[in-house]
């Protein structure tokens, strides 16, 4: 069912967990579908420092979570925030049909995180001014079922 | 990985050595169509003679009452769609529950695309239909009522002898879909007041690809494979002899080992029971605490998900199953778990572990350290633990 | 009983070793239910992807085309049912013939008396449709045409891809009923046209209880058996795959020999088809004299009845049938001898020998030498043979 | 699907073939319903001294037709004419339900022989009064089918 890629990050996830005192912070999903996603960011000059991910969700969250995670670390604002959820697909070696939500969701995590941050600080993000932090994935998506 | 323990029987279950035995007979030596009239062939019809008989002894029916099928599926369609075609100028009422197989839902949902109305009842937090309820439900036209002998999901056996009461009372047709109770607890069709019951040899250890519908004699639904003369004319198709003896000698064995049987997996599943909620918090048992199939454990944990913890649990060797096989690969938490009034997101954390004649005390007491962990595990990743 | 000679491959057929061989390891170790997330089921679903793969690939299908079932019945029905149910808007006319299987009879038969109306298309002497025939036949609201690819009893093979072109030009779903023929002679759906085409596995020393339907894509028949998300929502019930598995290898042997198993049965069967009036004098061919069924032999008899020629035989060892298996134990001469012209007395003599892969030439030799036997043994009981 | 002493008289057949100048000879059914029975009567002071049939017609049918000239043969014409179908069957040890209709006619056939006897000697036969000769016991039997 899932590649190799997505069972190593779903059986050793990277970057699980909480940051203190997080520089921006975005939770998506709900319990009610099955799946939240919590992404916490460290910024420092633009750069991505630090970040962990806690995640109530199925085999492809978890390891959509941590790969988005991955995918950011390091990076810039600016880089971060062109991550779609194509690209967390693509480097997970592929997801089923049903469970690319997953993927959406993990993008959309990091997106709410980075919002969170620039709305904390005032800054604009490139990118991110048309996000809505309460967009629900669910909607769209639970008509394939 | 060092250890398997399959804990999902009822999905499915392994093929007895002993039916393989019987079947592989059939598959190459006495390979006869039993409708033929050479003595290769009477041989085969002989056999199937017999495995009616074993067959129609474990449930007290009589051998011209024993139709064998594709599967148990089939069986649930052939007796809704069946009786609903030949006694729809009698009405166009069924009654059926809430927490039904697919089987059932989906053929319920057909008919009433066809001028069918359907009466699905509510079923209380143990998944138990009332009788009250029932008897409310009854029309002028009530034809059918349809109500499982126990749960997939979550185990729970009906009051199928009261509910067959009432249905023989008000003349209504009474059917059981007796899938996952079959073999594995006493039933006696007579007693029970049933009028057609579903069966399926998978689930006892026989071959996938065999059911059986029980049918009353003096009821007679429209056929759903119209064909050859086989089964009485009731049922066309080649008769799947290797498969049909497979299927008898697992209910053979099913009666004679079903006393100590339940005994055996009763003790097992009440050790999960007692042990789970003793060493994981916020562990919620579903489906009845008493009336339910001795195989079946159900169990919600707060904070996690589903998938993700059948996934862990097979990495170490556990095979388990959350809500039933057939919407696993689905989103949406089972309609059973709804029905029962579980919350969605406590729904979503359900764990079903099935037991069988060759589960151990070791494989439970394993599966209950890993399952600690892997809850652990999981909650510690969940931003909903604040554990 | 010194020897057997296995003669009725057309009723069903010996499962070949290696098909056993490969069921199993699904009985007793792969059991897992593929609609599970455990690798334990993924690897059962994975080797159904294979088996579809192998299936589609026999008669140039793609795996997305390819819907397993419980036999060649079910198919059929499924087929013919489900197209009319959901396709009765656009018309309520079905075209088949009178020398189809039960399984397409009965199922029409069904249909007409809930408001179908169905034309029977009449045979040459040799089995033969007309082209002719079926386009007069034709009406706006014809929605379905059924034509069988190779009649059971006599052998003889349909004009399929002119059928199905004609079927294509005027819009008409066309089904084939190829339980005969698949495995056994060179299929392509794209190029004959075919929208829909039934198979079953025990036809071809598979096991029995599987069935196969091709479904082209675009085409969305009504489910005969609701229920679980099976086979793509399309046919419920808990996949066989021990069965299925089984099956594909039978494909799998059948595709890589079918060349050189059309030459060698072929073989025999002109061999019986010339030593047999060449020994006994009023025997009669039935069927198309070459485009007929490598396997299939056909005779009439004058002045003796089947049933006693089938059971001397079996006293020979030899397995032989008269008409249909499905119809034996009846006492009218079978619906496909009628249709072929043949008076009531000599229809009732008839004689069908069908070969397989592991028939030989001393088996035909030996069949032929008993065979005059018996038939003159048989006329001079006969108060009709004056000879 | 037969009883061992079917399968031997079918194996086996006792009498089959004709008596040339019978005293009687029946006939009975008709090929189109798939079975002919004929049986040749040898009468001397009312004793069957000898009895053949020729049979066209399936396992049972000719194991009726053996059992039922076994039956009558040496018996007087007043016993041979009280000769039913069911002591065909018990005799056979059985015969299937579908089956049953051939006794009939092997029943039908000696009546239709020792009638011919009667027309031909002139006689009375007790039993025999309402005998009709070209009764069609497929008439009725088809039904079953
Ligand atoms: C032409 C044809 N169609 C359909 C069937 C039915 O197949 P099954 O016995 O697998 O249901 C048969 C064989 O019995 C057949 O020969
Ligand atoms: C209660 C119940 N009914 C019906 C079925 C369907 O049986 P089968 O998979 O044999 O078609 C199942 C199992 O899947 C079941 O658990
Ligand atoms: S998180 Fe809902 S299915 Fe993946
Ligand atoms: S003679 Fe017709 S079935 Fe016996």
């Amino acid at each position: 069912m899932y590649t190799e890629e997505v069972m190593d990050h779903f059986r050793n996830p990277r970057n699980v967990g909480e940051i203190e005192n997080a520089d921006g912070i975005g939770e998506v999903g709900n319990a009610q579908c099955g799946d939240i996603m919590k992404i916490y960011l460290k910024i420092d000059d633009d750069i991505i420092t630090d970040v962990k991910f806690l995640t109530f969700g199925c085999g492809s969250a978890i390891a959509s979570s941590s790969m988005a995670t991955e995918l950011i670390k390091g990076k810039s604002i600016d880089e971060a925030v062109e991550l779609t959820n194509k690209a967390v697909v693509d480097a997970l070696g592929g997801l089923p049909k049903v469970k690319v939500h997953c993927s959406v969701l993990a993008e959309q995590a990091v997106k709410a995180a980075l919002h969170n941050y620039a709305e904390k600080t005032g800054k604009t993000i490139k990118g991110l001014e048309d996000f809505d932090p309460d967009f629900d994935v669910h909607e769209h998506e639970h008509e394939h079922l | 990985m060092e250890r398997r323990v399959y804990l999902d029987n009822a999905a499915t279950t392994m093929v007895r050595p002993e039916v393989v035995e019987t079947m592989n007979e059939y598959f190459t030596e006495l390979y006869g169509n039993p409708s033929s009239i050479y003595d290769f062939g009477q041989k085969a019809k002989k056999a199937l003679a017999g495995a009616r008989e074993t067959v129609a002894g474990l449930i007290n029916a009589d051998v011209d009452e024993i139709y064998f099928t594709g599967c148990g599926s089939e069986s649930d369609n052939w007796a809704i769609k069946g009786v609903a075609e030949k006694y729809c100028s009698k009405g166009k009422h069924i009654i059926t529950s809430k927490i039904e197989h697919h089987a059932i839902l989906h053929t319920c949902e057909y008919l009433e695309k066809n001028g069918f109305e359907v009466t699905y009842l509510e079923v209380d937090e143990y998944g138990m239909v009332s009788l009250d309820d029932l008897n409310d439900a009854i029309r002028e036209d009530t034809i059918l009522i349809s109500i499982m002998f126990a749960n997939n999901e979550i185990g729970t056996i009906q009051p199928i002898k009261e509910i067959g009461a009432i249905a023989r009372e008000k003349n209504i047709f009474f059917h059981t879909d007796a899938v996952q109770a079959f073999g594995h607890v006493p039933i006696d069709v007579e007693e029970m007041n049933i009028d057609m019951l579903s069966a399926s040899a998978h689930k006892i250890h026989g071959p996938k690809g065999v059911g059986m519908l029980y049918i009353k004699k003096g009821i007679r639904p429209e056929n759903l494979i119209h064909g050859g003369a086989q089964e009485r004319k009731m049922r066309a198709g080649t008769e799947n002899v290797p498969g049909i003896m497979g299927f008898a000698k697992a209910v053979e064995i099913a009666g004679e080992t079903m006393e100590e049987s339940i005994g055996k997996t009763t003790a097992l599943r009440d050790r999960l029971m007692k042990l789970i909620p003793e060493k994981i918090e916020n562990a919620k048992l579903n489906g009845h605490p008493t009336s339910r199939l001795p195989g079946n454990v159900n169990f919600s944990f707060e904070f996690i998900e589903g998938e993700s913890l059948l996934l862990y649990l097979d990495m170490d060797g556990i095979s388990a199953s959350s809500g039933s096989a057939c919407t696993s690969g689905a989103l949406d938490p089972s309609h059973v778990l709804m029905a029962i009034g579980l919350p969605h997101e406590i729904a979503h954390g359900s764990l079903r572990l099935s037991l069988s004649d060759f589960n151990t005390e070791e494989d439970v007491d394993y599966t209950v350290e890993k399952l600690v962990n892997v809850v652990d595990r999981l909650r510690q990743m969940s931003p909903l633990y604040t554990g």
